[in-house]
């Protein structure tokens, strides 16, 4: 430790345990001041564990400290008692949690919840802090802050409510912030919006941070210092360029060969199945094939045949219950999916895309347009096909968290499809598939018997993939589906993805924001702005020659896993994008122009 | 593993132990109440009255008005406040759980017509309810459990359904309906669990509300036969000798508060053991 | 001077006489209004608002001489007129709405004679209705009064020539009156009573010891409570025998105790000396008919059947009844003594081999549905309390056939007896019929006489000159409280 | 919402026809009321029942009755009284505030405490807190509450002369009635917002308020009770309800002039007009209660949609 610059943290000898399990192992590391420190590593290596462990939050979940001390500002955070870390969080350090749509409360309104920060440690009046909060939302850039002050979370998109979070955390300015994935449910042109605001406080303030994220991209963007992580150890740790250009460790080299990038695949007409790095003899080697994943039969009619959907939502009613404010969250929306085909579906945060995704699972009802499965419209499908449609289409939701039941193990909740449809009839045969079904995500078998609360965020993540495979679906609607898994992990699943569309002839609808991961895995992609799809094509067509201003715009966007790459810094000005309008000033709907053959953008209005 | 020890230790948690202890002693005693007093409780003896406790080896918990061992009447006692307890509150939870989550689950008609319901039962007074039961149906320990379930289903019925309400928006819910699970598994096997525990809590101290309940509804005409021992019974005969002799409903009190004791020992037990979150804060 | 206060277990939401039977209004009402005759403490007849009566035409005209110069509390005066006012509106539309009328049936038609002397002319002889006249409808009412201000108005508002006048009244709360400094019998030695509406023994009991009530009339405090008071140094018990009498009737028509042998036996299996000394406390007197020992037509010459628990076997045995036999009775659920002493009952039939299950009933439910319909155990509680301390009030309404409470016997020779004494005015004859009644039914084990409960009061001993009635008739003009 | 109040208000008008009709026809099968004038000793003979039964009107036959009451009612005219004759409204008049004074002080003795002694019995889950909670609230259970307040009035009236033992009067008078039900209500209570309570403060967006430097009380009391609400709106609303018609008991032992005296008399007496009347603002309120309660879970939890 250097004698002249005193770290603003750090954390020497930290090991944590839940029961008898010690989930971070002697973790030691520094941050300094105005510095960034990412944590990388594995899910479920004790990340998140860490960061809670800082707050001392870790306590209310039952976590015992066993060794190490935690000095920040030259105390030790576990020696001092919960009053006393009371007026460190929230004002002193700050924390950004890794599952969003779980950790705002459900019945207070978003500017409530930014307000009591304010009001608590900045001693601001309400008046006034209801200002602040509104300046705090325009800054990462949400659309029409002084109306959404008023919005309850539910009515937010998962992008949305990180924003809020982020929001909150900064609302303070603390002196050091502790962001546990805080970009994963953005999309780049946003992410990279937020991430140079982070910098600019970062800056002014001379505030720590550390950055938990498995986006090597913003890794390398962000970190002044890497800390990687591994089985609740850290296996390595040292300045960004360094651990870039030449990590040491196996585990490292593995994470950092798997990294996805953009541009990979140009000149490739299909998606293409890699061979996984994996760790083998504590070395990493690739294994599997490569296979060219040439599996969308677009002779066959389409599985699913969307058309001209609308969704709106009701957000301001007058007295008599008649809506005054719609948003217009899914504006005339029409594409197919064939058997065997991935449709990426990319696009703002707030577009639009769970929406679309919820109303083809009949989540959530229409209000136009019409939505055909097999060929047969639902409005015209019997009880039995609708039953049956359950199973075929499968639906993983944003947050996996929010949609497992916390009363029940996540066996009960892998077997429940396999039961409902029942595709097994014998019990012994159904824990054989349910542990099948985790081996293939990557889970040891032996957690069928735990709640989900036990877990990180990527394995819950992946038990709810799990479960969308178990019911032996066509059709997958996978929304962020990827985002929470780290790179080695993500690949793994991505490489089963692909192996289940060559046996059997799935179909994705894939909603993400990782640019990367959607070039490498899908056939076509749908670009969604406000509502509206903007460009729709192949990939090749949509990636190499990107025809819509958004589209360039999201490309150029996308964070560059190269510590040494020149950083784009520019802030995107303007008019933020606001799909609520008044009743009756509903936005234009854009006609769309087929610029190649199969390749469609919308003309501006 | 830690959960699997972490699941022994519930077992072996101290509510676990002296709920059942407490429950099982108190069942057996009941049970065997003839073997351990052969017509202990019903022997009158007009030259001992209202002995008091503690004096008299004989009579350990004192007597009665009307001279009968007042610690042979406990244990007596409890097998028609047990019987009553248990029963008319199986009897209510069943129905009105089952009512809550109908009408919550489904909303519209059905829930317009239970709540309908619900208040209908709500605003007839008890003592009415009963009067006009008894003259309808006629008194008798079945339908003294009937009434009781009849006027207690909608408790459980308003409570189960408002937690409907807001658990049928969550997530968890709606992704459930997304794989096709069948109504009545989502309203069991995710809604049941997810809002038991205030009617375990419920549950259990209705258990003691009906033990009392049955002994006032003795002077409607649904009461039994006051020569057979209940501790709601007693607890009424003893109102009288309050200042006099305490002990004739001190201790028919003491057993109602041991048995609900029990129960709210292993109620609590329960509600925890089906709420994982709370398991590995111990 | 002195306030008062008097704890009674019910309001009878009217003042009106005409209204009601329940005792716990005439404890209010004998302060505010006056009858004809006046019947205090010792049960003797003597005059009220008439100085003097005679009987006329063999006992079917009564003529009775006023007294004078006596006022209604608003200032009417009281004459012939209000007599003739009083009755006619007992015998009329007003008093058709109300079941004291029933008791008064016999007088025809009242005829003023001058304005201080009036006739009651009768139908046939009525021997108890002087009794009557001293009590509940006959209550002399201001005609001025409730023609002025109403029928209704004179319900919560009653207006009498009592030694309290009326001051206010909150249905279920209290009734407040004051002193009547012209009161004809001389000016009340209390300025104010109030008495207070408190149904709940054991409240009562708290607020005599509490000290904010002087009194607490009966029903209220129950045997058990006896203690509680007696241990206060301030406060004390008044009891006297009280009208009430109590018994086991027996279903005479069917199952065993349809044999007057079963009957017997069963009477001779419970020793009554014993209940009545240990669950009543002494605070009753065993009974052998079904009448107090204040009753006319008791008869102290006859003897009970003794208890003799081999006896009972014996004739149970000769009627071929077979040991584990059982048999119901049923009581009403809210008697707290009762349930006591049923269970006791019940314990000694078993010592005979008779298994008697005990069967509780609201009381407006056995009293008007299991009874009357003769849907009874074996044995069922008839709790009989005639104000008018005449046997024929009870006898009449127990034994004729095709009476109310009576579901199961029918009887040529009771009937009979029964008729023929209520028209004669010869009151040793009379007297000899019931004594004959009463013994025909001892005689016939018609019922297991139980006791005669005793009027219990609680009062504080600041309380100077009070006697106990045994009919709840609370006077208190000679009262005063320290 | 104004949709919704008119839906409700058809529906509360059915709930009152319908609860009366019911009650009215079922008391009419357990006795008569003229039979119960003669109660005190008098002998009667039929033709003295059937005049009574006309002067009360109980000799129509049952749908006149019923119809005579409804016309009755649209003007809030209830009769009078078998009992006496006194207008059914006048009583109504007295004893519906003070039931609902009663009431409402006992509710919110009751909820004042159960709330806060909830919370800390959820939050020192286990401790020596929660287990003495926890065990004083079933001790205000397993005794019936005239035992309760028994024990009360002779502990506050009569040995320490304190309190006086029954009665409505000055604020002294509410102390032992509000105390008693306040009691036995925050026996359930407590344990209700302590189970309630555990199951909301494992959710995430609790740790988020903590790691907000939210005081405790802010984080148990704002964030945590109202995610818990909506179990506690309804058995509040339930126990309200319930206290409503009048805890019989309580009343009678502290001669509380109130609606369960009041019923519960009228009951005994077969005072169908009484009755009658009861039963109707009883329903009214009912139904007012429960709707109040419908109109809260929206404004607690946004998610509910009241419609
Ligand atoms: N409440 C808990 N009880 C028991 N085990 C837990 C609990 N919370 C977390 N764990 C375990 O601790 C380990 C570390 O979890 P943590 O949330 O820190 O992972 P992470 O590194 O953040 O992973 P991810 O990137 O997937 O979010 C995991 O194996 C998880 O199963
Ligand atoms: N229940 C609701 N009530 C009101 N508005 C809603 C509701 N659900 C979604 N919205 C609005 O609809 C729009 C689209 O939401 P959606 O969740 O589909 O976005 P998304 O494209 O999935 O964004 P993200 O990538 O951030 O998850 C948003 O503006 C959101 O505020
Ligand atoms: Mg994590
Ligand atoms: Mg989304």
């Amino acid at each position: 430790m250097s004698e002249t610059i005193k770290p603003l943290l750090s954390v020497e000898n930290l090991s944590v345990e839940f029961g008898s399990s010690r989930v971070v192992d002697e973790l030691s590391f520094t941050v300094e001041a105005g510095k960034t420190v990412a944590v990388v590593g594995e899910s479920g290596s004790g990340k998140s564990v860490t960061s809670l462990s800082t707050m001392r939050l870790a306590d209310m979940m039952g976590a015992k400290y066993a060794t190490g001390r935690i000095m920040f500002n030259d105390r030790d955070l576990l020696k001092a008692s919960q009053k006393e870390m009371r007026s460190i969080r929230g004002k002193e350090i700050a924390m950004i949690f890794q599952e969003p749509m779980t950790s705002l409360n459900p019945v207070f309104t978003i500017g409530d919840q930014i307000c009591e920060v304010l009001m608590l440690h900045e001693k601001l009046g309400k008046s006034a802090a209801m200002a602040e909060a509104q300046r705090l939302l325009d800054m990462v850039r949400l659309p029409d802050s002084a109306e959404l002050l008023h919005r309850f979370p539910h009515q937010l998109s998962g992008g949305m409510r990180q924003r809020v979070m982020i929001a909150m955390a900064l609302a303070c300015r603390p002196k050091l912030l502790i962001a546990d994935e805080p970009t994963t449910a953005l999309d780049v042109t946003i992410q990279a919006q937020i991430l140079n605001i982070m910098r600019d406080l970062q800056k002014t303030l001379g505030m720590g941070m550390v950055f938990i994220t498995h986006d090597m991209g913003v890794v390398a963007e962000m970190a002044d210092h890497v800390v990687v992580m591994w089985k609740g150890k850290k296996v390595e740790e040292g300045p960004v360029r360094e651990i870039f250009a030449n990590p040491q460790h196996p585990y490292t080299r593995t994470l950092l060969s798997a990294v996805p990038k953009l541009g990979s695949m140009t000149g490739e007409e299909f998606p293409k199945r890699m061979p996984l790095t994996v760790l083998q003899d504590g070395e990493p080697a690739l294994a599997g094939e490569e296979r060219i994943q040439d599996t969308a039969k677009y002779d066959e009619k389409p599985l699913l045949s969307v058309k001209d959907l609308f969704v709106r939502f009701d957000i301001k009613k007058n007295l008599f219950g008649k809506a005054t404010h719609r948003c217009s969250a899914v504006q005339k929306v029409s594409f197919d999916i064939h058997p065997g085909e991935t449709l990426a579906l990319v696009g703002e945060s707030g577009s639009g895309k769970s929406t679309i995704g919820r109303t083809i699972q009949q989540l959530q009802s229409s209000m136009g347009g019409e939505i055909a499965f097999n060929g047969r419209s639902y409005s015209s499908m019997s009880a039995a096909e609708r039953f049956r449609m359950r199973q075929e289409v499968q639906y993983i939701f944003q947050d996996p968290f929010a949609s497992l039941d916390p009363r029940k193990t996540v066996g009960f909740s892998i077997a429940e499809p396999i039961n409902t449809h029942g595709l097994i009839n014998d019990s012994k045969a159904v824990k054989r598939r349910v542990d099948e079904l985790l081996e293939r995500v990557g889970l040891p078998s032996n957690v069928a018997s735990r709640y989900p609360h036990e877990f990180s965020g990527g394995q819950r993540q992946r038990v709810c993939i799990a479960r969308a495979l178990a019911s032996d679906p066509k059709l997958i609607i996978a929304d962020e589906a990827l985002s929470a898994l780290d790179v080695s992990i993500q690949a793994q699943i991505i490489n089963l993805f692909m192996d289940l569309q060559a046996e059997r002839g799935l179909a994705y609808l894939f909603i993400s924001h990782d640019m990367a991961v959607v070039e490498k895995m899908s056939h076509r992609v749908a670009v969604l702005y406000l509502g509206q799809i903007m460009e729709m094509g192949s990939r090749q067509q949509v990636f190499e020659n990107p025809s819509h201003d958004y589209t360039r715009r999201l490309l150029s966007a996308v964070p560059v896993a190269d510590p040494t790459a020149p950083r784009n810094t520019a802030l995107i000005e303007g008019e933020i994008p606001n799909p609520v309008r008044r009743v009756g000033d509903e936005p234009a709907i854009l006609s769309h122009e087929e610029i190649n053959p199969g390749h469609f953008i919308a003309k501006s209005a | 593993m830690a959960t699997r020890t972490s699941r022994l230790s519930r077992f072996a948690s101290l509510e676990f132990i002296l709920g059942t202890v407490l429950t099982v002693v108190i069942c057996l005693a009941v049970l065997f109440s003839d073997v351990l007093f052969p017509g202990g409780a019903e022997k009158i003896n007009l030259m001992a009255r209202l002995a008091k406790p503690f004096t008299n080896p004989a009579f350990p918990f004192g007597t009665d008005p009307l001279g009968r061992d007042v610690l042979a009447r406990v244990v007596a006692g409890g097998k028609i406040s047990l019987l009553v307890g248990f029963t008319s509150v199986i009897g209510a939870v069943i129905f009105g759980v089952l009512m809550g989550l109908i009408a919550g689950y489904y909303r519209g008609f059905w829930d317009m017509l239970v709540m309908r319901f619900a208040d209908l039962q709500l605003a007839m007074p008890f003592i009415l309810l009963a009067i006009t039961f008894i003259a309808i149906v006629g008194g008798s320990l079945t339908n003294t459990i009937i009434l009781l379930i009849v006027s207690q289903w909608v408790q459980y019925a308003r409570l189960v359904r408002g937690s409907v309400l807001t658990l049928r928006e969550r997530e968890f819910i709606l992704s459930a309906r997304a794989i096709g699970v069948k109504d009545w598994r989502i309203i069991f096997q995710h809604l049941l669990p997810n809002l038991i525990g205030p009617v375990i809590v419920l549950m259990t101290l209705n258990v003691a509300n009906n033990i009392l309940l049955e002994s006032s509804l003795t002077f409607l005409g649904l009461g039994v036969d006051p020569t057979i021992p209940s501790w709601g019974g007693m607890l009424a005969d003893g109102r009288t000798y309050l200042q006099t002799a305490w002990w004739v409903s001190v201790f028919p009190g003491l057993a109602i508060l041991l048995t609900v004791l029990g129960l709210n020992l292993l109620g609590d037990w329960l509600r925890d053991s089906l709420d994982p979150t709370g398991r590995t804060s111990r | 001077a002195g306030k008062m206060t008097i704890s009674t277990p019910q309001d009878p939401g009217s003042w009106d006489p005409v209204d009601t039977f329940l005792t716990q209004w005439a404890a209010v009402s004998t302060n505010i209004f006056d009858g004809l005759t006046y019947r205090g403490p010792d049960l003797k007849v003597v005059p009220g608002l008439a100085e003097s009566w005679e009987e006329l035409d063999e006992g079917k005209r009564l003529r009775f001489k006023l007294r004078q110069g006596v006022k209604f509390h608003d200032g009417e005066d009281f004459n012939a007129a209000a007599v003739k006012f009083t009755f006619e509106r007992l015998l009329g539309d007003q008093g058709a709405k109300g079941p004291q009328r029933s008791n008064y049936t016999a007088i025809d038609s009242v005829e003023i004679v001058d304005d201080y002397t009036v006739d009651l002319k009768l139908k046939a002889p009525d021997p108890v209705l002087l009794t009557k006249l001293a009590g509940y409808g006959a209550m002399i009412v201001p005609p001025k009064y409730i023609a002025e201000k109403g029928e209704d108005n004179f319900n919560t508002n009653p207006v009498g020539t009592g030694a309290f006048k009326f001051v206010s009244y909150q249905p279920k709360v209290n009734i407040k009156l004051e002193a009547n400094t012209d009161y004809w019998g001389g000016a009340p030695k209390l300025s104010e009573v109030e008495y207070r509406f408190i149904a709940e023994p054991a409240t009562a009991v708290a607020e005599l010891q509490a000290g904010r009530v002087d009194l607490v009339i009966p029903p209220t405090i129950p045997i058990g409570m006896i203690p509680v008071i007696e241990g206060d140094s301030k406060l004390e018990i008044v009891s006297v025998p009280g009208p009430t009498v109590d018994a086991l009737r027996f279903n005479t028509r069917d199952g065993i105790t349809a044999d007057v042998n079963v009957r017997k036996a069963i009477i001779m299996a419970v020793d009554r000396a014993t209940i009545v000394q240990s669950i009543l406390a002494g605070q009753a007197s065993e009974i052998v008919s079904f009448q107090s020992a204040l009753s006319f037509g008791y008869d102290a010459d006859l003897k009970a059947l003794p208890y003799d628990p081999e006896g009972a076997k014996k004739l149970l045995a000769a009627a071929g009844v077979k040991a584990g036999t059982t048999l119901q009775i049923d009581i009403r659920g809210n008697d707290a003594t009762m349930n006591e002493v049923a269970q006791v009952i019940s314990s000694y039939l078993s010592m005979v081999g008779i298994t008697a299950t005990i069967k509780p009933y609201e009381t407006n439910v056995i009293t008007n549905d299991i009874i009357p319909q003769g849907k009874t155990g074996a044995m069922f509680q008839q709790k009989w309390g005639g104000w008018t301390f005449d046997f024929d009030n009870t006898a009449y309404a127990m034994y004729h056939s095709g009476e109310k409470w009576n579901p199961y016997d029918k009887d040529e020779k009771m009937d009979k007896l029964l008729e023929s004494q209520r028209p004669l005015t010869d009151r040793a004859e009379r007297e000899k019929i019931l004594k004959e009644v009463g013994a025909y039914a001892a005689e016939r084990a018609l019922e297991l006489p139980l006791y005669n409960t005793n009027a219990i009061f609680g009062i504080n001993k600041r309380v100077k000159g009070f006697i106990a009635p045994p009919d709840n008739r609370l006077k208190l003009n000679e009262v005063s409280v320290d | 919402m104004a949709g919704f109040l008119i839906k409700r208000l058809l529906q509360a008008i059915f709930v009152v026809i319908a609860i009366t009709l019911v009650v009215s026809f079922a008391i009419r099968l357990t006795g008569d009321p003229a039979l119960m004038m003669f109660q005190g000793g008098g002998s009667m003979t039929e033709e003295d029942l059937q005049r009574i039964r006309v002067s009360l009107g109980t000799d129509q036959p049952f749908i006149v009755q019923y119809l005579t009451f409804l016309k009755g009612m649209v003007t809030f005219d209830f009769g009078r009284s078998f009992n006496g004759g006194t207008s059914v409204s006048l009583l109504i008049g007295d004893a519906l505030p003070a039931t609902l004074l009663l009431a409402f002080i006992s509710m919110f003795v009751s909820i004042a405490l159960s709330i806060p002694l909830g919370i800390k019995a959820a939050t020192s889950r286990g401790s020596a807190a929660d287990q003495a909670i926890r065990i004083f609230s079933l001790i205000g259970l397993s005794f019936p509450n005239f035992w309760l307040a028994t024990m009360l009035v002779l502990l506050f009236a009569i040995t320490l002369g304190w309190l006086p033992p029954s009665g409505m009067g000055g604020f002294a008078s509410y102390v032992m009635p509000a105390i008693t039900m306040g009691v036995i209500l925050t026996a359930t209570n407590v344990r209700l917002v302590r189970t309630s309570m555990l199951e909301t403060l494992q959710s995430q967006y609790i740790m988020v308020a903590r790691a907000k430097g939210l005081s405790e009380s802010k984080v148990l009391y704002k964030h945590a009770l109202r995610n818990c609400a909506i179990p506690l709106i309804t058995y509040f609303g339930l126990q309200f309800g319930g206290l409503l018609g009048g805890i019989v008991v309580i009343e009678r032992v502290f001669n509380w002039p109130g609606m369960g005296t009041l019923a519960f008399d009228a009951v005994a007496a077969r005072d169908y007009p009484v009755l009658q009347a009861v039963i109707t603002v009883l329903s009214l309120m009912i139904v007012g209660i429960n709707l109040l309660v419908d109109i809260a879970y929206g404004l607690v939890d946004p998610r509910i949609r009241t419609e």
